[in-house]
This record gives structure tokens, C-alpha cells and sequence, in this order.
């Protein structure tokens, strides 16, 4: 765990809320898992927590991070200019295990989509075959696409159906055909609905609101399906955000 | 002796800053920022006699320069806690001081007489004001005479000296202050949370599932140093205060206002690395400002002294 | 009828917004900034029925997201504010809030008697939670059976009705809440503010030349939602949110805790354009939400509902 | 009364802890007052009050203010980079009135000096002699003396003496000779020095803290020496900050 402030490189507008930051410091070499997320406090005095975001792809000593301006926390986020800095806590919590399986396939949603990239470029790079389904709203809110197609077969698949299939990212998954092992990160109906249609080995991302994000106040608790060894929960900060399928009650 | 050095009924500090109970867990999270041998103390997380499971999520929501929590005093129960978390925590010259809640009075002189014996226990916090929790917890936070009888109870119990958590959602905290001084206490921790609010517009619910929290942050400092300072003057048992403290400064005007050590809570959220720069700022400020031991300053905004400080 | 009309015992508002009481002196000054029949309402400075010189100076402080207050009720008396400040506003269309507070019973009836005769004070508020006054004020704010017995004198003697402003500096708000509503108030404003303090820490001594003062702004705003959810729930009559309101956001939270008008304090200070941006700022945001008339919104977080808004 | 957010052009250091400010925008051409002042708000959401800054000189569209870096706010303000806005109320308050006597003598300490400047110009414009006693603690934290010296005389003291006079501005005002009206801003302690000291009629500037600005909130009231028309006390915020000396007790 490393606190650091990291200068921004860039930012870059890819929908009308939605931004991709570049940011860079000594400690992104240790961002090596995908999946975890760095905490970051956006202001000197306010807002008092930090805000989680996903690791979306590392570059040697460069962060990239794609947020959603939503509310004060982002808005901040978003007005950071390059050479300023962003007081960053991370590599975080649990991130996706690299599978041993043949295919795999990635399915996002919504900001829930950042961190399956640097997934499937680690799974790409292992020789997994990687197919994508990404779910939006509409055309015009789709992102990061392209970069996705580096490695694999992208479907789209949008509410209105103005690109892409029509309707949710479960309404994709015959599409896709075969695959051994999912990994799904996105809104939580949208994680029950995969963990649903899906009978094969997964991995699911949550999202929780969270106080520390290093597992001290017990902010982000999730129950788990079966109590193991006494433990009737886990932390979404710490032994999260990514869980096997079927582990915790989404 | 150091310019930090305070001790209190219990707890030999080497410096007066303690994480508050419930914001830190048992230690071993932040235990991987920097070694916790530098803290004054440890306020651990609420034990009660049976395990909780607490709260459902979500259980924070954010304020301005606040937050609101509802965790619901989740917690595996006091022999758990004192059979796996604790010992842990042996390994650091830190002494501990162990909160305690219940629903009833015997399951505070339970958790108080099972803890109480733990080795590195060197005091319980009493916290009678949780904000949480649908029974217990509040009720003895605001009424004198039941809060003196649970003093009396656990006083009867422990093997370690008693401070009392008190609550701020009271008509009058010196009237509560009083009564579990006389009841016995050996000291007192306050203030605990504010109970407040927060609405999420878009789908018109409480942002949090226990619909209620409790604020904290540096939004509920002024409370919480007025607090200290009426109490302060009427008591003359010693005071850990907390409530939005930040910075050395804050914890300057803790004193002042009245307090002997103090607690942070909310702000490790902010910064894992809180306590430690804390401490550290404290120990220039006061050599800033000529003072031989912090202690000096207890109580300095309503005792007459000599001549003003700069 | 508008999205933004609302009525209220005495008070027919073409908006739910109104400055609050001691924040907005009787309107000249911010007569300079725009056109007052833009408001929803006016609550004006407190009146006694003698005259007041209130607190030495310093009398404000600023803490994180908030500040404190101690002017301590200066006025100068109900007759020369009847003769002299309220004609002034009689040119505009806007009731009038006309805050009263006093030391004793006696105090408050003879400020009711006069001050409910003016032509364009449409309601009374009754300033049962002044902190920062040594007598009266907040006794009879703590107090039911003090606060129940004030509200029923000044009743018989208002001409208009009577709205009690609860302080939060109590256990127990509901019971307040309900005592008055069965004496016979009309309405409830709720939050006063809170009872705090702020010490330099370069002097040793608190900010304010009167110690205490009462906590404004977005710090308190969580309180203020809780206490209004609360009291909502349990009485039948109206209430004027109020306690850190600053945008449209939050007059849209105040009303889905259960207010059904609200005042804006504080945020004057950081704007003088404040009530009429939030006000523009609401009707937008209601035409966004779809809601016809914001009184839909009373109580939403509680009550049960259809669907939800979006 | 006007609500701009002015344009930052430049920000300058004078000394150590005492920065100079340019501001432009079509509301200054209304600051045409000595002694008035504007009501900053230095950020957007905290903090919560706005900053009272005197109006240290103004050209055209330009206003000119100087500042000591003290807390919070004015920390943030000096943040500020040319290009950015600050949302300014004013100008408020009454200021300096213009003498018909034929020599006005200036008295400021610390902060209370940049307002005098503006003063200082308009009277040497009016063709009045002026003459100044500038007070500061010691050499390195001496501002603006230059900018005086277009106007008239200056006599600087230093408490440790390290230039001009030692000691306070009282000590300085045998040596400035006759002089028919005094102006003086600073501190209380060196106000009521000043009132003490000087027999002559004078004006004073005071330092009061602030929540409205405007006269709204009663937070910054002074008590009359003698109530008049039944008003005991005035508003520094529109009364003043500028009052006749013995008007109000200081
Ligand atoms: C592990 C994790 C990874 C995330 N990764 C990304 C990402 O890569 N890109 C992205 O755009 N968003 C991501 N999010 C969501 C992101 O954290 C929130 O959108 C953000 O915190 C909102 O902050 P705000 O101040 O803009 O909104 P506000 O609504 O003002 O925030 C108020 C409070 O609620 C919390 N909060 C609000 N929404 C969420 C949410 N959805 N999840 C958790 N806390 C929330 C905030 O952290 C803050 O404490 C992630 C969340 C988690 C838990
Ligand atoms: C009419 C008037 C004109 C002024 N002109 C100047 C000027 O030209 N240059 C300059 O450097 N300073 C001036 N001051 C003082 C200046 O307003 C304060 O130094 C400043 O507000 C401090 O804010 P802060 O956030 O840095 O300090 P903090 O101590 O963090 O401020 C906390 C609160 O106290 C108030 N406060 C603190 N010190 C003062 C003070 N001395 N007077 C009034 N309120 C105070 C602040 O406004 C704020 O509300 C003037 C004050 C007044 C009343
Ligand atoms: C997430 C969270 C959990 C807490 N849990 C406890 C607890 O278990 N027992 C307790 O006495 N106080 C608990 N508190 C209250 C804190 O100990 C402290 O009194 C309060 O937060 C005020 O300090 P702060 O403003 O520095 O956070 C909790 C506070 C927070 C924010
Ligand atoms: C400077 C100041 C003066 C006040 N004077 C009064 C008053 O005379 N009577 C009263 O009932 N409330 C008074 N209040 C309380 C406000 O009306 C309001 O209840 C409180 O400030 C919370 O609202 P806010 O956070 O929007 O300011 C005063 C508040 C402030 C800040
Ligand atoms: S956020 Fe604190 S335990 Fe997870
Ligand atoms: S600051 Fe409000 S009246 Fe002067």
C-alpha cells in the first residue's frame, strides 16, 4: 500500500461525463493486478473521503483511470489540470486471479467497464482467447471500445439499440458463444443478472460505499453465501472488490 | 519527561493522540502505514458479548466536511475479539483502550469483565451514545441515572480503570458528565457522533439502509470543543476529546477547551497517515509556542493565567 | 397553481423560500440586490419587546462548513421595528415571519400582541432557541411543558399563527414537537442552531467575546434533515425547513425529509443572490424531476410511494 | 453594490507573508471611494464566508488589493492564478471622506496600510499635502513605502528599528510636524494610540469581523460614544469601516 501524489499527465473527455486521466508516479509500478483501485482525495480539506476508482491500464510508471463525472468528488477530479497532483492510496484490495482457461469473457457496464481493460490485456498477453461484451445506454455513451478490440471480439450492446445489440449485456451472452470462465464488473442488477445467466466459474466486481478503503471501519461489508470459517462477511475494500461468483450475496 | 508525554487513569501516553474507537478496527490495517508504536494509544472497535452483524450497506454516506456512519457496532463478540485481535496488538508499547457497548446492563458488565482482563487492556471506554443501534446504546447515553448505573455496574467488574463515551444528543452533557463522575468513572471520552441524515434526491431515500447515522468530522468540531469546555469545568475527572480533529492545531484547541488526551477518528479516512503527521506537527507546535508539556494547556480557555501565549 | 406555490397557516408563498430569521436584518440590504418579491416569504430579525445591544463583539466565527453566531438578539424592541422596519416592506407582495423572543412568558405575549398587528406580518415565529442569550431562550426550548405553556399564551393573544422554532440542542426533539402542536401551534421552523465554539489557539480563548455561539451553515444540514424526518412523522402540522441550506438540491432533501416551506440563513452571507438562485434553480430542477407541485415532495422519504422518481 | 467575478491578472509578492493583487473587471470602474472595501469569496463551496479586503488602489477596470496571507481564505486566494476569477461584492462600506484642509497626514500599520494608498493618490490629486507614518515590525516585512513616496512624505517606523523610526506609528507623529486632518487604519491597540495621540480631527478605519458584509446581520457592530437619533452603535460594514474619530468606540 503506497499514498502518493501522482501528476496528472492528461485528461481526455470520451463522452459527454465520462474522462480518461493519465497520471504518473514511482508507485503505479506496483499497480500490477487488475481490478484493484486506488483511493483518492480529490481536495486538500474537502470532500472529507476519498473516492475509489479502477485501474484501467498501467503503463510502466503511468496510471490510466476512466471515471464518470457525477457528483462533487469527480467534478473535482475533473478539474485538475495536467502537472497538478491527485493524492493517490493504492494499489487496493482483491483484483481479478488470471484464469488458466481457454476463453474467457469479459462482460462491463457503465463505469464498470474501466478495469475489465487492463484484464483483458493481462489475459491477451497470457494467450487467453478474450471476448467482451460491453453494455451501454445509448450510442452516444460508449467508450473505451477500441482499446478493447486489441484483444478480442467486442460485442456492444445499448438500451435504445442505437448501436450494437439491443437491451442488456445479458441479452449478449448467447452471442458471444462458448467461453470457460466470466469476469463482470458494472451497477449490482446488472451483476445479478450475469451471475443468472451464466453457469460457468466467475468473477464479480462490486461496488460499495466505502469510509477507509483498507478494511478498518467496516463500511463496505457484503454477506457471504455460506459462511466460511466463522466469517459471515468480507470487506469489499480489502478482500474485494473482486469475488468468485456465488461467493457473497450481490 | 516529553513535551507530548499525558497520563491519564490507565493509559501512560507518550503522546496524547489516540485513533477513536470503531475508525481504526483492531490496528492491523494501518499497521501497514507506519509502525503503530507511534501512537499515544489505541482505541479499539466495540466489543459486545455476542457477535453483530451489524448494520446493512450502505453505511456511510458523506457530508459537508462530515460524514455520516452506520455500522451497527458489527463486531465477532468480545472473546473472539479477545482471543484473536487483541494478542496481535501485544507486540506494540501501545496501551489499549477497549470500547465496549451492549443492548443491557449485563452485557456491558460482561464484555467489561472478559476484556477488562486482557493483558494490553489498560482501560474501557463505556460507549454508552452509539447512535446506531436500535436499543441499548442511546438510552443510557442520555438519561443520568441510568448511565450512573451502568457506571457502578462496570466499575464493579473491571479490572482496568472506566472512562465513559458520552453522547452530544443531549439537552445537557454536563448533567450526564456529572453523574457518571460521581458513579465512579474514571474518565471521559467525548464527544461520539451527532445523529444526522442524508437524503439521496434521485430516489428519495436515506442514502443509508439504517436510514440514520451518526456525523462526524470536522463539521462537528465546534460541538464538540463547546461540549468539552462545559464539561471541563465541572468535573475533575480527565477528558479524551474527539470530534473532526485534523490537524495539531485541533487538538491544541481540544486541550485548551479542556481535554487530556484526545482521539481521531474520521480524519484516518482522509489520510491513512493522520495520526502519525498529527503527532509529529503536534510536537513542533508546541515547541512553537514554548509550551514544556502539552498538559499545561488542559483547560486553558477558561482558567486565568498569567499572560497570554504569543 | 405554480410547481412552486405553497401555503402555509398565514403564509401564501409563490415559492417555498424564505431568508431566515436574523440573516436578512428587515430586507433593506438585500432590497439593493434584487427585487424582494422574487421570495417565497420573509422571516425578519427578532424582536423584544425592548430594546436589545446583544452581545460584545466579536460576535461571528467561521468553522469548517459552518459558522458560529452570537449577536444575541439586537434589536431595538418591537415598537420601533412596527413603526419603523415593517412599513418599509409593506411595497412588497411577500408575507412576513415575524420572529419574537423574550426572557420571560410575559415577554413574548406582549411582543406577540404588538408585532401581530402589523398589517403584513402574516404569522409569528416563535425564537424558543436562541443559544446565545443567558435567560429565557433556551429554557423555554428544552423544556415541553415550558414550551407548551408559552405557545398557548401567545396564541391567545396572536391575530395571525403561531409558528415555535424548536432547537436542536435537545434530546429528544419529537417531544418538543409535540407539546407545542398540542398547545396549539400552528407550524414548526426547525433548526435554530446548534450550540458550539471555536478557541484561537494564538490567545487561548474562544473566538467569540460571548464564549458560545450557534453553528449555521452545510455542517449542520445532516442534523437538520434527521430532526425534520423525525418530527415530521409525528405531527400534523406544517414545517419550515431550515439549517445549511445552500442550493435547490438541498431545499428538494428538506422537503423529502417533511418540510413543507423553507428558509435560508447562512448562504446569504456566502451569496447575496442566494434565495433567488435557488429559487430559479428549483423551478428547473422540479420541471427535471417532473413534479407538479413541490408539496408532492413533503415527506417523501418516509411515506410510501408508486414508483420512484427516475 | 455589484457581484463580479473578477478576472485575476497578476499576483505579486511584496514580503514574506504580503502579496499584491490585480484584479479586473467592469465593476471596478464603481470603486471610486477610498476606504471602501470588497467582500471576497475565495472558493467555491468553503469557505463559507467571505474575506473583507480593503481597495488598495484602482485604474480604469483595474483594482489593485493587498493581502496578508493569515488563514484559510486568504491562503486560498493567494492560490489563485492569473486567468482565474474571484467573485467580488463591492464596493461596500463607507470610506475616507476628502478633506478641504491643506494637509492631511496618513497613519497605517500592517494591513491597515493598503487603503491609504488609494486615499493617499486621490488626495495628492486634490492637491492636498499628504503625509504618511508607515508602522511595520521590523524591515523585511516593509510594503508599498515607494508607492507612498509619489504622494508625499514618508516616515517609516519599525518596532526592532531596523529602518526609520523605532518603535510605534505614535512615535513618528511629532516628527511629521503640523498637519490639519489625520486618516489611519491599522490594528485597534494602534487606532486608540492614534485617537490619544492627535488632537486634530480624524478619521478612522476599523477591523471588525464580518458574516453579511452589508449590514444584515449585526456581526460587526460598534458602540457609538454618544448614541444619536437614538442609535447606540453603527455597522462597520456600512457605516464604516470609516467613521470620524471619537464616533465610535474603538
Ligand atoms: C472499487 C470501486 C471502483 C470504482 N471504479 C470506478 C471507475 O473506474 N470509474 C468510475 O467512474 N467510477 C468508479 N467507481 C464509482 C466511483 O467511486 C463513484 O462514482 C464516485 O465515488 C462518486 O463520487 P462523487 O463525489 O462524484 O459523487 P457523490 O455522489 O457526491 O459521492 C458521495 C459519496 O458517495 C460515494 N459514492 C457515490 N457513488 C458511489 C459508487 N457508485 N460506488 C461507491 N461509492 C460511491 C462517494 O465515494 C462519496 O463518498 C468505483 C467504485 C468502487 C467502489
Ligand atoms: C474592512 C476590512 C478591510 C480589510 N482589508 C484588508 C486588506 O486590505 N489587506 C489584508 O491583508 N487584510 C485586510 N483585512 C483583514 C482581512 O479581512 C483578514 O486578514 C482575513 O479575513 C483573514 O482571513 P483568513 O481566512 O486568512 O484568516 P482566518 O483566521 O482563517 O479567518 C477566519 C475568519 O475570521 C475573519 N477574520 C480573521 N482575521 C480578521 C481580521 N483581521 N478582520 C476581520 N475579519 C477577520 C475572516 O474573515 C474569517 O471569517 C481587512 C478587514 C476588514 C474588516
Ligand atoms: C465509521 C465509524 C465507526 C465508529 N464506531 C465507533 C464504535 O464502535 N464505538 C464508539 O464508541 N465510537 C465509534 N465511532 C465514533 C468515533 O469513535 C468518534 O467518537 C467520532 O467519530 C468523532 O470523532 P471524529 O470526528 O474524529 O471521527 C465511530 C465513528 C465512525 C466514523
Ligand atoms: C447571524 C445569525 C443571526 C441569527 N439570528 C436569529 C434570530 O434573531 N432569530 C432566530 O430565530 N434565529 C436566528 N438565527 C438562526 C437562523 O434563522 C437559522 O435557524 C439557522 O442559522 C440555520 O439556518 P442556516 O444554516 O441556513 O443559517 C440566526 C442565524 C445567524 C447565522
Ligand atoms: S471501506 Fe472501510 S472497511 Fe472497507
Ligand atoms: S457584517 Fe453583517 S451587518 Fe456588518
Amino acid at each position: 500500500m503506497n499514498k502518493e501524489n501522482l501528476t496528472v499527465l492528461s485528461q481526455e473527455k470520451l463522452t459527454s461525463k465520462i474522462f480518461k486521466m493519465k497520471l504518473k508516479g514511482a508507485s503505479v509500478k506496483t499497480m500490477l493486478t487488475p481490478g484493484q483501485f486506488v483511493h483518492l482525495k480529490v481536495g486538500e480539506r474537502h470532500p472529507v473521503l476519498r473516492r475509489p476508482i479502477s485501474i484501467c491500464s498501467v503503463e510502466a510508471d503511468i496510471l490510466t483511470i476512466v471515471y464518470r463525472v457525477e457528483g462533487q468528488g469527480t467534478k473535482l477530479l475533473n478539474q485538475k489540470a495536467a502537472g497538478e497532483t491527485v493524492d493517490t492510496l493504492g494499489p487496493l484490495g482483491q483484483g481479478f486471479p488470471l484464469t488458466e482457461e481457454s476463453t474467457a469473457l469479459l462482460i462491463g457496464g457503465g463505469v464498470g467497464i474501466p478495469p475489465l481493460l487492463y484484464l483483458a490485456e493481462q489475459l491477451y498477453r497470457r494467450g487467453t482467447k478474450v471476448k467482451v461484451i460491453l453494455g451501454y445506454r445509448k450510442k452516444e455513451e460508449i467508450f473505451l471500445e477500441e482499446e478493447f478490440q486489441k484483444y478480442g471480439e467486442v460485442i456492444v450492446t445499448t438500451e435504445d439499440g442505437s448501436k450494437g445489440v439491443k437491451g442488456f449485456v445479458t441479452d449478449a451472452i448467447a452471442e458471444a458463444g462458448a467461453y470457460d470462465v466470466f469476469y463482470t464488473c458494472g451497477p449490482k442488477p446488472m451483476l445479478r443478472a450475469v451471475e443468472t445467466a451464466s453457469s460457468k466459474k466467475g468473477y464479480i466486481s462490486l461496488e460499495e460505499r466505502m469510509g477507509c478503503g483498507v478494511g478498518a471501519c467496516l463500511a463496505c461489508v457484503c454477506d457471504k453465501q455460506k459462511p466460511f470459517e466463522g466469517k459471515a462477511y468480507v470487506k469489499a475494500c480489502r478482500d474485494g472488490p473482486v469475488f468468485e461468483a456465488g461467493e457473497v450475496i450481490v | 519527561m516529553s513535551r507530548l508525554q499525558v497520563e491519564l487513569p490507565g493509559l501512560k501516553m507518550k503522546n496524547p493522540v489516540m485513533p477513536a474507537s470503531g475508525c481504526f478496527g483492531f490496528g492491523q490495517e494501518y499497521a501497514e502505514f507506519y509502525d503503530l508504536n507511534k501512537l499515544g494509544a489505541v482505541a479499539v472497535k466495540a466489543a459486545t458479548p455476542e457477535t453483530r452483524a451489524g448494520n446493512p450497506t450502505p453505511r456511510v454516506a458523506e457530508t459537508e466536511s462530515g460524514m455520516l456512519n452506520a455500522i451497527g457496532l458489527q463486531n465477532p463478540g468480545v472473546d473472539h475479539i479477545v482471543k484473536n485481535e487483541l494478542p496481535w496488538l501485544e507486540k506494540f508499547h501501545v496501551p489499549i483502550l477497549a470500547n465496549i457497548a451492549g443492548k443491557t446492563e449485563e452485557d456491558y458488565v460482561e464484555a467489561a469483565k472478559r476484556i477488562s482482563r486482557s493483558s494490553n487492556v489498560h482501560a474501557i471506554e463505556l460507549n454508552v451514545s452509539c447512535p446506531n443501534v436500535k436499543e441499548g446504546g442511546l438510552q443510557f447515553g442520555s438519561d443520568p441515572g441510568m448511565a450512573a448505573g451502568l457506571t457502578k455496574a462496570v466499575k464493579k467488574v473491571s479490572e482496568v480503570p472506566v472512562y465513559v463515551k458520552l453522547s452530544p444528543n443531549v439537552t445537557n452533557i454536563t448533567e450526564m458528565a456529572a453523574a457518571v463522575e460521581a458513579a465512579g468513572a474514571d474518565g471521559l471520552s467525548m464527544i461520539n457522533t451527532l445523529v444526522g441524515m442524508k437524503i439521496d434526491i434521485r430516489t428519495g431515500r436515506p442514502v443509508l439502509a439504517n436510514k440514520t447515522g451518526g456525523l462526524s468530522g470536522p463539521a462537528v468540531k465546534p460541538v464538540a470543543v463547546r461540549m468539552i469546555y462545559e464539561v471541563s469545568q465541572k468535573v475533575s475527572i480527565p477528558i479524551i476529546g474527539m470530534g473532526g480533529i485534523y490537524t495539531a492545531e485541533d487538538v491544541i484547541e481540544f486541550f485548551m477547551a479542556g481535554a487530556s488526551a484526545v482521539a481521531v477518528g474520521t480524519a484516518n479516512f482522509s489520510d491513512p497517515y493522520a495520526c502519525p503527521q498529527i503527532i509529529d506537527d503536534l510536537d513542533e507546535l508546541l515547541k512553537e509556542m514554548n509550551v514544556s508539556n502539552i498538559s499545561e494547556l488542559t483547560g486553558r480557555s477558561w482558567k486565568s493565567w498569567e499572560k497570554s501565549l504569543s
